[in-house]
């Protein structure tokens, strides 16, 4: 009798096998295998599902999840609603069990839906092509700095400060080894916004690329109109974007970018510890022979029937090998499916209503905080659905630690990433947190601050 | 039809708190340039019209919930449920990174209980759970080589060495984290030619990236004779751990000798494929290159589970955050499930399933190597293309028509016509047993009207595609007709 | 294939905790006859075995997820995901029947909110959840109607007057309770004949069983007479919900005089069919005959909700513990989503959509009575069958080779070839355009070339089956082949 | 613009329609609905999913689940472990969302999977024929009583005491109606099974049938050879059984039941306060035209291919009408494919491994508790997983509010039902209470009696 459930052979099914391919048992099929290797595994014996189930149901019950708590901490990792119609959909066998559509007769679903992920991202972009998806925002990122610098041959990277602590670090982390240089622009301590004057400087002919936050990590909107007009022609301008905030703000590829990336995690994905996320990547049809990743496109079959396929495949490792325009292989095509049926879901008007909630919160939280004693707005460039201040009298990290005692998760430290902002915090607001919340967040700030 | 053109304006599938707003869209603050003048093109659907549009999509997929899937270096094993329901409990995917570590005291356990579960199935010293994906994993470990050589004062060693049978990825990776590779040739057994190995080694070498067992499926025997010869040489080995499922309990990469290795989780360790990821490569190391991990690693002291971004010597991140936890969360699952003996198990019938439809099938298409295999073989299809004019793409093309996929094809590239299997340990004797018949039936059908392969498949929701077309004049996004 | 034919002896697809006996098997106290010779044989598989046997057999089905799904009298609308997620939160589905009160509020706050909220869409005083189905509710309502009618010592009304057009589940339902069914004839118009109804009441009828719209579609626009004409003659009226999507928020069975309704939250309220059940069968009755209910019945008091079972009058119980709660739960979250807005406006736009596919589809096969229907209506096939020697059944086959669900056939019995047509508000314009088009389509072919009718369906999992000899000598399950 | 994701018209949609149709508004569509029947229905407003979903959230936490405490309490409602598979292909949409299979061409997944089932059922109740599904197991037992009188056309139902409250409360409100008399055996004081001698002198030639709990609401596995050798040849002798148990006890078709029911719900199905559940109902093949509900059997189509369909339906209500042998419609389909897909997954083996370890823990606890001063076993005839003690000192009541406390479900108080055992309980284990519990439940036993 067979000992595990995922394991479908009884002792008499081996011993015929065994016998059909000749040898004496299971050992002789590593007599390959010098003897000198053996050992004996130190881990636990295998145990059943109820005990697993058990287990992991207490580990999770250790963990505070956002659900129990009023959210206003985003800083790349948001707080959504998720219809409950993603995940049935998502976590269909069909979509969750199958593999890179490399048999595509088989694998129209995962086509036609990373197809349609694509125009979706080339909707919200305003970019011509989309690939199907990277890991996350921060390799999307440092992808796209390799990116540039494949296009224009140049050899440095021009970051804004006002991006993503992590996104920079990875992204000097990839070009590091490529003995790429990777320079850090300042933002305006007053807008909090990458300052034009303060970029022209900075700008000569090594600049590869130009990679901006929209809107940046303190929720403020870049004016990337500007910011392009500085760049000649050959510096790529790369935009990192929010994708919620694209239905309200103007498509970066109409301002100007050449490459747009950022995180998918706010469209349908669970936050999860910010694990699997979603690295988005768009570019002008031009660039697209040097794009990373997998690349959806629309083809015919002998019978004239319009299907999908994998295209582009020479640009990939598994055919160009060392040639490859980036070592990718696995991407999050489930998270990308998922981004699609949120997508579809909200639709045009949902995603905007998404924002303009989000968008809306924030904006009356800053208000209200802005009058508040003890409490000071650090910047004046316009913002998203986050927005800095400072705080006086105690810690952001004590605040926060007292806003958990009423089950708020309070807003992100800032002062270990940016020293020079001192004790402040980056407040978020997404149309999951609700107006209640939000008085009731205002009564214990007037309470402890 | 794509979801586009099921759209209907002013339709909706989406219900928002209706909350009223404080101050009706006001966007004064913000300069007209950056409001957004054409929204987006999203499709505007009922909720109805969605779950059916993706309900039909799912069912055009094939998957390992519809059967034998034995793509080779693939690990296409079957994916519990029980993880399924796991991730989604609500205390592991509703978290927050940047949550205090004091309420995510179970996630860090799991997270610091797997590095410590795959150190000792793998021999290594120290994991990072960050690396999102197998590729990602060799950047990872080529990244710590890198900075291993720099702190070394080493900068002359700007190369790599990778096999001609290897993985795509070793080589594009190794280039991705700025060294050069040189490839050397196999011998005839498909093994690492110990003589191109020592020719190439000299003191621009890094590392040497292997695979064992390799894409053949063949064990590299004279691993510890390599890895002497790399670490006299001051050369790093570094191990690719796709095929570690045919090892699991038997020998471990640590003790063959190698200081870095990464694993696939969705391959060994069951996590889901889905569609091509998320997967989550995990990289250990030996001792020596603990300080070289990206940051943070999950440690634990007196006062519970910490996130410690301490390592002077990091390489940095190579990703944000910690990794692919609800990822990481199904292979902790499985790991859990299968315990020692069941993860040993799972090695030996993997290797007896690839045994046993080796020996099955080398009676109608010969195996590109003699002899005993791990998880995996490759058959050689030129007979049959000699024979019948059919090329293996075609014989993988009929298969999709007998409700199966088709191998791996064409690779590894050392062998013409390649046909790599992997049956994994998930299918049982009968699935075994029903996939050669096919394919006798196939190559029958080959020999006596080579056409119905050739034109094969004829059931699939669409048949073969014209992808040359599609990648020279490519299409990769919907548009209104006009 | 079955699953039964799959299974191989000694496989293991299951896992349970290893903890050791207390005493190895031992039945000593067990007389020897008692214990079990020859196990039962159920099928010994792999888990992944099972999830690709039952993956496969979903893909066999038709259903509302994979499209449009007309069926008269089923309203077979969209079912929410949201509702299945609810349903399946641990503190709803892990609950013990027997668990103290005190440890179920949230249940019983559900399930008292929703007897209130039934009792306001339906204009009735008070509601039971306990019938597990439509039928169930038939017969709890006529269970009630005979007692009331003991409590009161009219022993001699048997009968129960059911219109000829009524559901079967009406005539069995009133037989099951004990009583004497009497069929009257509708009139020309399709609705009740006042005349037949005024000559059959007398002091021998209990209750009258209507469902107003009819099941052809039509509102019984006399109801007030009837209501009145019942009344006087001391006979009770017992409304048949399943039709109750026609008509929310725009009239209430409680304003039209009726004493006793059961509802269908499986039709109207979203809960889905789940292949003909579990559905949830509601009954709810006007004051005077509260006291009848089936015991326990949720209610408030300062303590909290709690079960009570002092009803002396009560006709006891239908079944085991307080309904299909589950199915309540998913019921109750499709009113709180819908609100009276929503519920209004489904009831309208299910109205509209039955007009406008009846008006489409009237040019191709008559209607069966003339004029604006509510929620579904009937056509009469009769012309197809004398034209083109076409049955309603050869169009229904012939609609699934075109991926559509057909429409109730053959009822209601009072329509010869009849065709009940029920689109239900969650239909886009869209779908049922398709829909007429390929009922033109369809009724062109039958002008063309019959044969193709039928002989149809032809791209279905099976075809055409023999259900005579199925019936005639049933294999009804399973057996190994000797 | 369409306000709700349910109904998809839109404005301009519903006006072009409303045109086609010929009427101006919507109103018109109900110009014959009188209109004194005009009202305004009194119910809050639409609300959103997320409001929706948070409510019914915290709905949910005010209950106490059974995965929160050690449950010793049955009843006839079982706590199993259900494997993650079950609920992952039961939730599949071409599941939960086809209606009952007239169309057989298109359900063969609905129509195979419950003549799975009915296959499975017959093994595990050694009789030929089997149904479909009932509503559950009270309504399953009420109609095998009206089946009984349909064979045999006699006029009286023995009903055994010792069978569960609420099966013979349901029995008699349908049998009620059809004049049917129903009348109680009396169970035996020590052994806590219906006493062959009794039985035998309410014997007669109006007995229809006599029903048999199996094991009894005790827990007690009535002898039924025994019981079967006392009934003459017309008398049909209903058996009502726990399926789990039926693999460690003779099938009841073997032992001379010709009907055998009783409630699924432990085959995989959630205890969900009792509803849905699952009935079933099988019996000899002679009878299989008097059977109530739905019957899948076996066909060839056109082209000889082997498919399913419903069968017999000249039984059913909707072709038979007033004469149908029962009025049952809609059924419990979807709770018996849970059923059949569990039975699947555990399997021979699996089956007989739960209500072994669900008999051994129940024994053992028995074994303990007659050990424990305070504690009376009250019957000595043998039982699978239930059994009942006298307790001394405090009310079961007082006792399970105690053990509540700790986190335990205590055992059933019998008082109610059964005045005659005094303060009673009675205790069940299943695979799911782990020895830790059994342990625990002892010491904290010892401690509060």
């Amino acid at each position: 009798m067979s000992r595990f459930p995922y394991i479908p052979h009884t002792e008499s099914e081996i011993n015929k096998m065994l016998e059909f391919i000749g040898v004496k048992n299971i050992g002789e099929l590593f007599n390959d295998v010098p003897h000198v290797f053996d050992f004996e595994l130190k881990l636990p014996d295998s145990t059943d599902e109820f005990s697993v189930m058990r287990e992991l149901k207490t580990l999770a019950h250790e963990n505070l999840n956002l659900n129990e708590v009023a959210v206003f901490r985003g800083a790349g990792i948001y707080y959504h609603y998720i219809p409950s119609v993603i995940n049935a959909l998502a976590s269909r066998g069909e979509f969750l069990t199958a593999y890179t559509p490399y048999q595509p007769e088989v694998s129209q679903g995962t086509l036609q839906a990373l197809f349609e992920f694509q125009t979706m991202i080339s909707e919200l972009t305003g970019l011509e092509v989309a690939n199907s998806s990277m890991y996350d925002g921060a390799t999307a990122v440092a992808e796209a700095a390799l990116m540039a610098v494949r296009v224009n041959g140049r050899n440095k990277i021009l970051i804004a400060r006002s991006l993503h602590p992590e996104y920079r670090v990875v992204t000097k982390t990839y070009c590091h080894s490529q003995n790429i240089i990777v320079e850090e622009i300042e933002y305006s301590k007053d807008k909090g916004q990458v300052e034009p004057e303060h970029l022209k400087n900075r700008l000569d002919d090594d600049v590869s690329a130009v990679i901006i936050g929209y809107p940046n990590y303190f929720g403020i909107v870049e004016d990337l109109q500007k910011i392009k007009a500085l760049l000649d022609e050959k510096t790529l301008l790369v935009v990192v974007a929010n994708p919620i905030a694209l239905s309200i703000f103007e498509a970066p590829g109409i301002l100007g970018a050449d490459i747009v990336v950022g995180e998918g995690q706010p469209l349908g994905n669970h936050p999860s510890l910010g694990g699997p996320g979603l690295g988005f990547f768009a570019t002008r049809e031009k660039y697209v022979r040097k794009m990373p990743g997998r690349i959806i496109g629309e083809a015919k079959d002998v019978d004239g029937k319009t299907g999908y396929v994998m295209v582009l495949q020479t640009r990939e490792q598994h055919i160009r090998r060392k040639k490859a325009t980036s070592n990718i292989c696995s991407n999050h095509a489930h998270n990308a499916v998922i981004a699609a049926i949120y997508m579809s879901l909200m639709g045009k008007e949902g995603l905007k209503e998404v924002a303009l909630r989000s968008y809306d919160k924030a904006h009356y939280l800053f208000s209200q905080l802005s009058n508040m004693e003890g409490v000071k707005p650090l910047f004046s460039g316009p913002f998203f659905h986050e927005f800095v201040v400072s705080v006086e009298g105690l810690t952001v990290g004590e605040l926060n630690n007292e806003l958990l005692k009423h089950k708020i998760l309070g807003p992100m430290e800032l002062e270990k990433d940016f020293p020079e902002l001192g004790n402040s915090a980056l407040f978020c607001t997404t149309e999951a947190v609700r107006n209640e919340d939000i008085e009731f967040l205002l009564g214990r700030l007037e309470e402890i601050i | 039809m794509t979801i586009f053109e099921k759209s209907v304006k002013g339709r909706k599938g989406y219900s928002l708190p209706k909350e009223e707003l404080h101050s009706e869209a006001s966007f004064s603050g913000i300069p007209g340039h950056l409001l957004r003048k054409d929204p987006p093109e999203l499709p505007e659907c009922s909720e109805v019209d969605v779950v059916r549009h993706y309900t039909e999509l799912s069912r055009k997929n094939y998957s390992v919930d519809n059967g034998f899937y034995p793509l080779g270096s693939c690990t296409m094993k079957y994916n519990p449920r029980l993880n399924e329901e796991i991730a989604s409990l609500e205390g592991f995917s509703y978290l927050h990174p940047y949550q205090p570590v004091e309420t995510i005291q179970g996630v860090l356990e799991v997270m610091y209980d797997l590095q410590n579960m795959l150190a000792e199935i793998t021999g290594m010293d120290a994991f990072t759970l960050q690396p999102a994906a197998g590729a990602h994993g060799e950047l990872t470990g080529m990244l710590i080589v890198k900075k291993y050589f720099e702190l070394r004062g080493e900068t002359q060693r700007k190369k790599v060495i990778v096999p001609d049978s290897a993985h795509g990825t070793n080589p594009a990776s190794a280039t991705m984290a700025g060294f050069e590779v040189v490839e050397i040739a196999s011998n005839e057994s498909g093994l690492v030619d110990l003589d191109n190995l020592r020719a190439a080694l000299d003191d621009t070498i890094a590392a040497i990236m292997l695979t064992n067992p390799n894409t053949l499926g063949l064990f590299e025997k004279d691993i510890l004779e390599i890895s002497e010869m790399a670490h006299k040489n001051g050369t790093l080995l570094y191990y690719d751990g796709a095929n570690l499922n045919a090892i699991m309990g038997h020998v471990r990469p640590g003790d063959m000798g190698f200081d870095i290795i990464h694993l696939n989780l969705h391959k060994t360790f069951s996590t889901p494929h889905g569609m091509g990821g998320p997967g989550s490569g995990p990289v250990g190391v030996k001792k020596h290159l603990e300080g070289l991990l990206p940051v943070p690693v999950v440690r634990l002291n007196n006062d519970g589970y910490y996130l410690d971004y301490d390592l002077p010597n990091t390489i940095g991140k190579v990703r944000s955050f910690y990794g692919n936890f609800r990822v990481i969360l199904k292979a902790y699952a499985y790991i859990k499930m299968l315990g020692k003996d069941g993860l040993k198990l799972a090695s030996e019938m993997a290797v007896l399933n690839a045994n046993y439809l080796r020996v099955k099938l080398s009676k109608l298409i010969p195996p590109s190597y003699p002899g005993t295999c791990k998880h995996e073989f490759v058959l050689d299809g030129s007979k049959l293309l000699k024979e019948y004019g059919i090329k293996t793409l075609d014989l993988a093309k009929r298969l999709l028509d007998y409700g199966l996929h088709p191998p791996t094809v064409y690779f590894p590239l050392i062998v013409h016509e390649a046909l790599m299997i992997e049956p994994t340990e998930t299918e049982s004797k009968d699935n075994l047993d029903k996939f050669a018949e096919t394919i006798e039936k196939i190559v029958e059908e080959a020999r006596k009207d080579p056409e119905i392969l050739k034109n094969a498949p004829y059931t699939t929701p669409v048949r073969r595609l014209d992808e040359t077309t599609a990648s020279r004049k490519p299409i990769l996004r919907w548009r209104r007709e006009k």
